[in-house]
């Protein structure tokens, strides 16, 4: 971080200030200056000899070692040993300072959407995401799996070389073969070529693609996305004549309904859309107003969590409730055959109150139907336009079809050759189709993945792919908005980007990955592309809305002919696996599901009532047949969800890769169908006597009364703003012990339940910041998972149609903190500033600290879970923070509130002899929250951004009757229930466990 | 008499004297390991305080800053801005060298590594654990001078340690910085000599460079 | 009818005496060394040792697995930290605690009856207290650096943490381990002094020689001599009280639900009483029968002691009872529910099993006939010194596994290593005792022989 | 070869203080008596001057607990101030227990270290051990001895006397 970019202190409100702060001013200039080519390869390499002879190939070995930083820039990673040797560049880059870390703007790649990211790297070593905020889809905040990305960056398992079939072979090979290749189509016209490439909505990606076409006339392309769903397509091509996509503005919507849509959860825009929802869901005084969310949904979702109203239906019945609300909204009440909500004239009526402020959203992988009533609705609101706009797709590919008529083609011999770019269908096809037997007919396969997946054994020639943090490419946003992604480090593994292939097919070898990025953009002046890399975005290249007209037939519902004794099926995507492709990411792996709280594996989820007609249980083995295939998944009950519904994930079950080996869990891939994508009905269940090992984090889900979770809704806070102490004990107001003076910063955190949706990034991003270790399912079966910040999901209300709440809990850092006076060694202590110190070297591990913390946020490291010897650790050291302490066996650890940022503002404060700016000190949590409900800062400070939040009239802590004096406290949950729908929690406070 | 028929006189005459003798012997070695284990754990055999390390190149602090008097800065360019004071980089050693000694045996090791690529590897003398976060840049803007923590290294043809960088010792200028500042436009100097009126500058810097004592034995000062 | 039985019981048996027969003096030291220096030995002496030495080697295979993978190897984990180590801490401390009350309190209490027991519950007490004194540095997640609970003059200003209550069971372990240990050795002065003079080698007076330190007996001695026994004894009563209310204070000074608790610390001093004298029978009725020293160890002898343990026992029942009363009457939801829950929850049959030893079985103590029966007593013994660990578990485990908040409840499950330690350590106190009856003379050869000169030659 | 002093054996614990009570009637100091366990009030009769081991385990006492509690409060107060869970530096309560346990350890190891050291042992060579019927380990025999260096010592009158006290055997022990 450059110098200049801090002498003013930064608020983190002002985001482009903390854009300054976060990218820094030094223009980007090559990549040699950023991984610095030799001098740097050589130091690294003498440094960490151990992980050189880790790495099979001497090739990769010195890619790797070039960018692994100093050894000031790993301090921490060792215990202290005599005479270490420290390395010396030979060339030292210009303004690369060691032991000061620089930030780069890039975007990493959600399902082929782009999220900008500003990534902090120490010495060439990329080490921690963050959220680029000046990006449309990230405004700061990140999700886990971006936090991951530096995990999979240097994962040890990513495909090294060049393989032909299935034996290394060099990269000039590959060329020779594509040469010939090339020369061949180029007489045929590319007659028998084919490419099937993965989502992406790179600009550069369809710039070449349609130059191959040209090239090779007859060449097809084909695009394999198993998460994507073609209904919204269909559903506007019908209304509108050409394929939109509609864009949310929720903070301009007060009532928004979601049939089945989890829009906080899921889709390119999740994290704006987050923001966007929770803007219009902070109450500070009674003056302030809400939206109301109206969510009907086919299974639990963090959204529907979020709602004040929820309704679970089968997903096949989520048509029919669309068309009902429909019926109700344009007053027709001959709509009896329809299912009813019970709700929908309340809604109704709320929905013509907010007029073009209502908002109704359809699920994606909803029925064209649903998406058809959803945008009519919209459009009879007038709320087109205002809260919903219709964009040009922004992921539009010239491409000629999907991975089934790409497999007829091969069958039908019109190909004989194909590349197939990222994807690996050979494990995400649905199971009707035989992708195995199609691909092993074609002449020529080249595949080009992260990974030697099951299509890369099939492939003749099989070539690594470029992280995204190696290569250089370009991305649309859910708006359009295109960023220019640019690597942190040159490619470990020498992969190749996406780019470089389809460059070689069209005859263009050793193509630098740069030039080709920076002729898409050649229109874009010099100036112009240095300040695009450095904001991470491409200036005014958001597609803009396009008018509709809504036609007044919008069709009927496709048949859904419910079969009695069987049961739905619907499907997800794993959060953070999603297809699968994440699966050997121990960080993804370990990060409970927010809903479930399952790690480690997935389950099949049924409803209570449905677990008990069935009798089944946690655990047990059952047997799910559709359509003639069929697979055993372990059965997890799952509060809220709809009756006779069975959800199954994706994104399990594969053993390539050996975390990815040690889940548990099923394949859901294996019941999936080409007409059934997302949901189908008539599945059969049927128990076995066996169970499986179904690993949570969280045993228990009621507040057992208790007052944690306060909470009220909107009416109830308005009569008595300070609901929050209403039947629960008052905290004490004295102490026994004189108060200690905090005369200087007073550290506090203050966490707003209203708006936290449990999305778990800020678990991810306290992991990726505090260097904390997996310890796989075995260890957390035990109760030995290690993170710091953890989620607690309560339920309350009926169990099949539970409230769901979610609270954070990092250390409270109590001003009387009861694990310090019981520790014998003066391992956890105060600071001057409140800070509830954990000295890990000076641990001997009594544990006593934990027994006695009520809030248990206490970590311990039963086993040597990291290695923290620095020369045995391995490459993945390379994604440790090196300032924070590695913790070795037998150590207590515990959130420290990021005391290595507090630590690293504050010298830099004193060095510019000036105080501490408010909100310049972020926590990882903090700043990776797509709805901003953590405050972090000094208490002491007037009008600091916690003392604004912590003067709430529900401000609580947690447990405050044991007089501990948090630091940490909680803005009680407000929601906003329609009040003419019963059934909801009314005036009542306190956790109604 | 045979044994165990009486005759209760087992031990000889000396051995009153050997029992006191060992008595009062286990005693004074007692006392005597409390008192040599606290002075052994300060001494140099532990601290490696005062013990030159062999290096690849041996590079005198002692020429290049005692007779030629060169800034401290020229190579350890970090010192001001990062945690870390940095290593000059071979090619800064070559500014000088490509024309000065350039054949000089001792310092083929630099031209090597220039030529290959292949860096130096210099014996880190004056480390500290890697659980203990120091950062040069603050000490320096707060007048901590160099010399107050590396010693005279203008005397030091191979380079040593001057302290022992226990935490003991870094916690007694933590809880007193008083004693060991001056003002930051002198850090650099060597054999600085105090001016008059040292004590009352030192009290004024307290204030001048906002230093809180108070705030500096906290534990994540140093462990993060 | 218990009553009936009791009073038949009188009349059928006559209150036993202290010792039974005539002695005199050369008779009874004569017999009593004759078990150290002629080794006369019951026949399966070596057999029983070497059972325990098997277990002393299970016990070292443990530790050693232990410190070289960590103590992730047990059962604990997050939100149940602490287990085995620290209930099997308060049992083994418990077990010591009945050697110091026979030997100082009885001792100032001017119980005569003690006389024939008191050195081998001392023995009792050290080695329980040895084994105690592992736990606690087996529990540690780094037990290698256990050293950093004491004060010493280290370069990087580490002090105790001295509020901690693991600091006071350090010192107060430290003290009873060495207070215990001097006690001890002083009563063993006069007897080593027969031993060195009736030793049949010279190694054998060389051996007890040294250690005698040259004893002869002089009646100056003997007045100092006891003036200080009497004044050790006076310092240990308030210190075995002290060091168990310390144990008991690990849990008190705790704000968990389940350990704070203010009963807590007199009924651990009457939970060490009874477990300590069931550890007593339970050593003292096997030994007594296998080296015939009936007429020495009489039931009069073994009465007393099943009647403190009554004592004491109902003490502890009245602890649980205030226990459970108080987490009602203190309206506290957590104490309330971790109650409940120690009834009802996970560890329920744990908590039922602990509550019918130790309040159950104990009541058969009232009857006489039960009391002087010795194989029923020894396996009431053996019954209560199982429940006593089972109380010490449940409280450890119980109340972090309920928690504050619900969402961090849990529980752990113990593993081989738990119980490897658990048994090793067992094992490794039996045969400690087996080389103590070996090596010393197990019954005070001084005191009984006073005892004999006062009875003017027994009953 | 010099006489250390004679010594007489007494059947029980009575003639022995009968015996010692006379020879101290008849002048006699330097005298010593050797039972197999305490004879109660046999050292008054010698002339033992009342024990000072109390004092020596009071002092012992106060010793321990103040020294570790000035301890405590040098590394509290002065050496390490540190605030630990918002208590008090110098949260006397927890530290008067871990005092406590110091006091009760100073007074034992006093007591133990003054009870030999007032009795001169480790003695392990003595000149009563070179009696020949001094069987202290035998048990059941009571020894009164006279030393040569008493003022009163005639070699033959004391033995007489003391056989005429019912001493069964009377020894002359060499020193």
């Amino acid at each position: 971080m450059s110098a200049t970019a801090d002498r003013k202190p930064v608020s983190a409100s002002d985001l482009a200030a903390l854009r300054l702060a976060a990218v820094g001013r030094e223009p980007w200039r090559s990549l040699d200056e950023l991984a610095d080519t030799a001098g740097f390869r050589r130091f690294v390499e003498a440094e960490f000899p151990a992980i050189a002879e880790r790495l099979p190939f001497s090739l990769d070995r010195r890619s790797l070692l070039k960018l692994m930083g100093a050894s000031l820039s790993l301090a921490g990673l060792t215990a202290c040993s005599e005479a270490e040797r420290i390395v010396p560049y030979v060339h030292q880059p210009e303004n690369l300072i060691p032991g000061k870390p620089r930030y780069y703007a890039t975007a990493l790649s959600s399902d082929g959407y782009g999220i900008g990211a500003v990534v902090e790297s120490h010495e060439g070593r990329p080490t921690k995401v963050e959220g680029n905020p000046d990006h449309p889809a990230s405004r700061g905040a990140t999700d886990a799996i971006m936090q991951a990305a530096v995990l999979s960056l240097f994962d040890p398992e990513r495909s090294r070389t060049p393989l032909r079939q299935g034996e290394p072979a060099s990269y000039g090979d590959f060329l020779k073969d594509m040469a010939e290749l090339a020369g061949g189509l180029a007489a045929s016209g590319g007659q028998g070529l084919a490419l099937l490439i993965e989502a992406t909505t790179s600009p550069t990606t369809k710039a070449q693609i349609g130059s191959l076409k040209q090239r090779y006339p007859k060449l097809r392309v084909f695009k394999h996305d198993p998460l994507a769903s073609s209904a919204n397509e269909q559903a506007t091509t019908r209304l509108f004549g050409r394929p939109l996509t509609p864009v949310y503005h929720f903070d301009r919507a007060d009532v928004i309904v979601g049939l089945d849509a989890d829009f906080l959860g899921e889709g390119p825009g999740r994290l704006a859309y987050a923001r966007d929802f929770a803007r219009r869901r902070r109450v500070r005084r009674s003056a302030d107003t809400m939206s109301r969310l109206y969510v009907v949904e086919s299974t639990p979702t963090i959204t529907g969590a979020a709602a004040d109203h929820r309704h679970a239906v089968g997903p096949g019945l989520v048509q029919g409730v669309a068309a009902a609300i429909k019926a109700a909204l344009e007053g027709e009440h001959d709509a009896t055959s329809l299912p009813s909500l019970g709700m929908e004239h309340a809604l109704v009526d709320d929905l013509h109150s907010a007029g073009r402020n209502a908002l109704v959203v359809p699920g994606a992988h909803q029925t064209p139907f649903v998406h058809a009533v959803a945008f009519a609705m919209n459009a009879r609101l007038g709320a087109v336009g205002n809260t919903l706009d219709f964009i040009e797709p922004t992921d539009a590919m010239p491409i000629d079809g999907d991975l089934p008529a790409f497999c007829q083609a091969i069958t039908r011999g019109s190909i004989d050759s194909a590349v197939v770019l990222g994807c690996n269908p050979l494990h995400t096809a649905p199971s009707d189709i035989d992708v195995r037997k199609a691909f092993s007919m074609l002449k020529l396969l080249v595949h080009s993945g992260l990974y030697r997946d099951e299509t890369a054994f099939l492939a003749q020639w099989h070539v690594p792919a470029a992280h995204e943090l190696e290569s250089w490419s370009d991305i649309r946003a859910y708006d359009g908005t295109a960023s220019i992604v640019q690597p942190l480090i040159q490619p470990l593994f020498d992969g190749k980007s996406m780019h470089q292939l389809l460059a070689a097919l069209g005859g263009e070898f050793n193509a630098d990955m740069q030039a080709l990025v920076r002729r898409t953009w050649a229109a874009v002046d010099e100036p112009a592309w240095k300040k695009a890399l450095r904001d991470g975005v491409v200036p005014d290249s958001a597609t803009t809305a396009v008018a509709v007209s809504m036609p007044p037939d919008i069709g009927g519902p496709t048949r859904h002919a419910a079969v009695a004794d069987r049961l739905e099926l619907r499907f997800v995507a794993d959060p953070w696996l999603r297809d699968g492709r994440h699966a050997n990411s121990s960080w993804l792996q370990e990060l409970p599901r927010p809903l479930s709280k399952l790690i480690w594996g997935n389950a099949a989820l049924i409803s209570p009532a449905t677990a008990q007609r069935l009798k089944l249980e946690n655990g047990q083995v059952v047997n799910l047949a559709r359509g003639g295939k069929d697979l055993d998944a372990p059965v997890w009950i799952m509060p809220g969800q709809p009756e006779d519904t069975v959800t199954l994930s994706f994104g399990f079950g594969r053993k390539i890769g050996s975390v990815a080996a040690l889940s548990g869990g099923y394949d859901a891939f294996a019941l999936r169908t080409t007409d059934a994508p997302w949901f189908a009905d008539g599945l059969v269940l049927t128990a076995r006597d066996s169970s499986a090992r179904v690993v949570t984090t969280q045993h228990h889900q009621a507040m057992e009364g208790r007052a944690i979770v306060r909470h009220a809704t909107l009416d109830a806070f308005r009569q008595n703003p300070h609901f929050v102490r209403d039947g629960v004990p008052p905290p004490p107001t004295e102490s026994l012990y004189p108060d200690w003076a905090y005369d200087q910063e007073a550290w506090g955190m203050s966490v707003d339940l209203s708006a936290c949706i449990g999305c778990m990034a800020c678990v991810s991003a306290c992991q990726a910041e505090n260097n904390i270790a997996t310890v796989g399912p075995d260890e957390a079966a035990l109760g030995h998972e290690m993170h710091w910040l953890r989620i607690d999901r309560y339920y309350a209300g009926p169990v099949d149609d539970p409230d769901i709440f979610f609270q954070p809990v990092p250390c409270m850092h109590c001003e009387k903190a009861p694990c310090e006076v019981v520790c014998p060694v003066n391992a956890t202590v105060h600071t001057h500033d409140g800070l509830n110190a954990q000295v890990y070297n000076r641990c001997i591990g009594t544990r006593y600290c934990s027994q006695n913390c009520p809030y248990k946020v206490r970590r311990f490291n039963f086993l040597e879970y990291q290695e923290f010897d620095k020369d045995s650790a391995g490459p993945q050291q390379a994604a440790h923070n090196p300032d924070v302490t590695v913790r070795s066996r037998g150590v207590m650890e515990k959130c420290t509130y990021c005391v290595q940022r507090i630590a690293e503002k504050r010298i830099r404060a004193q060095i510019e002899n000036r105080e501490i700016g408010d909100g310049e000190v972020v926590t990882a949590c903090q700043q990776a929250c797509p709805t901003q409900a953590i405050t972090f800062g000094d208490l002491n400070r007037k009008g600091s951004g916690v003392a604004r939040e912590k003067a709430a009239p529900h401000n609580y802590a947690l447990l405050e009757e044991l007089n501990t004096r948090p630091r940490t406290t909680y803005l009680g949950k407000i929601t906003n229930p329609n009040s003419r729908i019963a059934g909801k929690p009314g005036t009542e406070t306190g956790g109604n466990g | 008499m045979q044994i165990g028929e009486g005759m209760p006189q087992v031990f000889s005459s000396n051995a009153n004297g050997i029992a006191r003798f060992v008595l009062w012997g286990l005693c004074f070695f007692a006392i005597f390991a409390a008192i040599g284990g606290t002075a052994l754990l300060r001494s140099g055999f532990i601290t490696g305080v005062g013990r030159p390390v062999a290096q690849a190149v041996p590079f005198s602090h002692k020429h290049h800053v005692g007779d030629i008097g060169l800034d401290c800065r020229y190579c350890h360019n970090g010192v001001e801005t990062s945690a870390s004071a940095g290593l000059p980089a071979t090619e800064v050693c070559m500014t000088c060298h490509s024309q000065l000694f350039t054949g000089a045996d001792m310092l083929a090791p630099v031209r090597a590594s220039l030529a290959s690529g292949q860096p130096l590897q210099w014996q880190r003398v004056n480390s500290v654990p890697d659980f203990v976060y120091f950062n040069h840049s603050i000490h320096i803007a707060k007048g901590v001078a160099c010399e107050t923590c590396h010693g005279d290294v203008d005397g030091m043809p191979l380079m040593q340690r001057a302290h022992s960088l226990s935490m003991e010792w870094c916690l007694g200028c933590h809880r007193d910085p008083g004693p060991n500042l001056r003002p930051p436009r002198d850090v650099f100097l060597l054999h600085w000599k105090p001016p008059q009126d040292i004590d009352e500058i030192r009290r004024s810097l307290i204030s001048v460079l906002d230093i809180h004592p108070e705030t500096m034995t906290d534990c994540y000062v140093c462990h993060r | 009818m218990a009553e009936a039985l009791g009073a038949r019981a009188e009349n059928a048996v006559p209150r036993a005496p202290v010792l039974r027969g005539h002695h005199d003096f050369p008779e009874i030291s004569g017999r009593i060394s004759a078990v150290v220096l002629q080794g006369r030995l019951p026949r399966f002496f070596w057999a029983a040792f070497f059972v325990c030495f098997v277990f002393v080697l299970l016990f070292l295979y443990s530790i050693t697995y232990l410190i070289s993978v960590g103590v992730g190897a047990y059962g604990i984990n997050i939100p149940v930290a602490w287990g085995t180590m620290i209930s099997s801490f308060v049992w083994w401390i418990g077990i010591g605690h009945a050697g110091t009350l026979i030997s100082a309190v009885l001792l100032l209490l001017r119980q005569p009856w003690r006389a024939s027991i008191n050195r081998f519950a001392e023995a009792m007490t050290l080695f329980a207290v040895a084994m105690a004194g592992l736990y606690p540095i087996l529990h540690l997640g780094r037990p290698w650096f256990f050293y950093w609970l004491l004060p010493l003059p280290n370069t990087h200003m580490h002090w105790p943490q001295w509020r901690s209550p693991l600091v006071w069971d350090f010192s107060a372990i430290a003290t009873y381990a060495t207070v215990s240990l001097l006690f001890w050795y002083m009563g063993l002065l006069p007897d080593l002094g027969v031993l060195r003079d009736r030793a049949m080698s010279r190694a054998g007076q060389l051996f007890y020689g040294i250690l005698a330190l040259g004893w002869r007996g002089s009646a100056f001695h003997w007045a100092r001599y006891r003036t200080v026994y009497f004044l050790m004894a006076a310092l240990a009563t308030p210190l075995v009280v002290s060091v168990h209310s310390i144990v008991a204070l690990d849990f008190t000074f705790a704000i968990a639900p389940g350990y704070y608790s203010t009963i807590f610390p007199p009924y651990f001093v009457a939970g060490a009483l009874l477990s300590g004298f069931a550890m007593v029978l339970t050593i003292a009725i096997p030994l007594r029968w296998a080296f015939a020293v009936e007429d020495l160890i009489t039931l009069r002898h073994m009465e007393n002691a099943a009647k403190l343990m009554i004592a004491a026992g109902m003490i502890v029942v009245y602890g649980y009872a205030s226990e459970a009363f108080f987490a009602w009457y203190s309206g506290q939801p957590y104490e309330r529910a971790m109650m409940a829950q120690r009834a009802v929850g996970p560890y329920a049959p744990l908590f039922w099993v602990m509550l019918f030893c130790n309040c159950i079985v104990l009541q058969l103590l009232w009857l006489r006939r039960v009391r002087l029966n010795m194989p029923i007593l020894f396996s009431i013994a053996l019954i209560i010194n199982i429940g006593m660990w089972l109380e010490r578990y449940v409280i450890v485990v119980t109340g972090p596994s309920r928690g504050y908040l619900p969402s961090s409840w849990g529980e752990q499950s113990l593993t081989w290593l738990d119980y490897g330690i658990l048994f090793g350590s067992l094992g490794t106190f039996f045969a400690l005792v087996f080389l103590f009856i070996r090596i010393l003379p197990a019954i005070t050869i001084f005191e009984v022989e006073e005892l004999v000169e006062e009875k003017g030659g027994g009953a | 070869m010099s006489l250390h002093g004679v010594i007489a054996a007494f059947a029980d614990p009575e003639a022995l203080t009968q015996a010692a009570r006379a020879m101290r009637d008849k002048g006699y100091r330097r005298m010593d008596a050797f039972s197999p366990f305490e004879v109660r009030g046999l050292a008054q009769i010698l002339g033992m001057p009342r024990t000072r081991m109390p004092w020596a385990v009071l002092a012992g006492g106060m010793a321990g607990g103040l020294l570790v509690y000035a301890l405590i409060l040098y590394s509290v107060e002065i050496d390490y101030p540190v605030n630990v869970g918002g208590r008090p530096l110098h949260s006397w309560p927890p530290f008067t227990v871990i005092a406590f346990e110091a006091a009760i350890l100073g007074a034992a190891l006093a007591g133990f270290v003054a009870m030999l050291w007032a009795n001169g042992l480790p003695r392990y060579h003595h000149p009563v051990f070179n009696a020949k019927t001094f069987t202290y380990a035998r048990g059941g025999k009571f020894y009164l001895l006279i030393e040569a260096a008493d003022p009163k010592y005639r070699k033959g009158l004391t033995k007489g006397q003391l056989t005429r006290l019912g001493a069964e055997t009377v020894e002359e022990v060499e020193a």
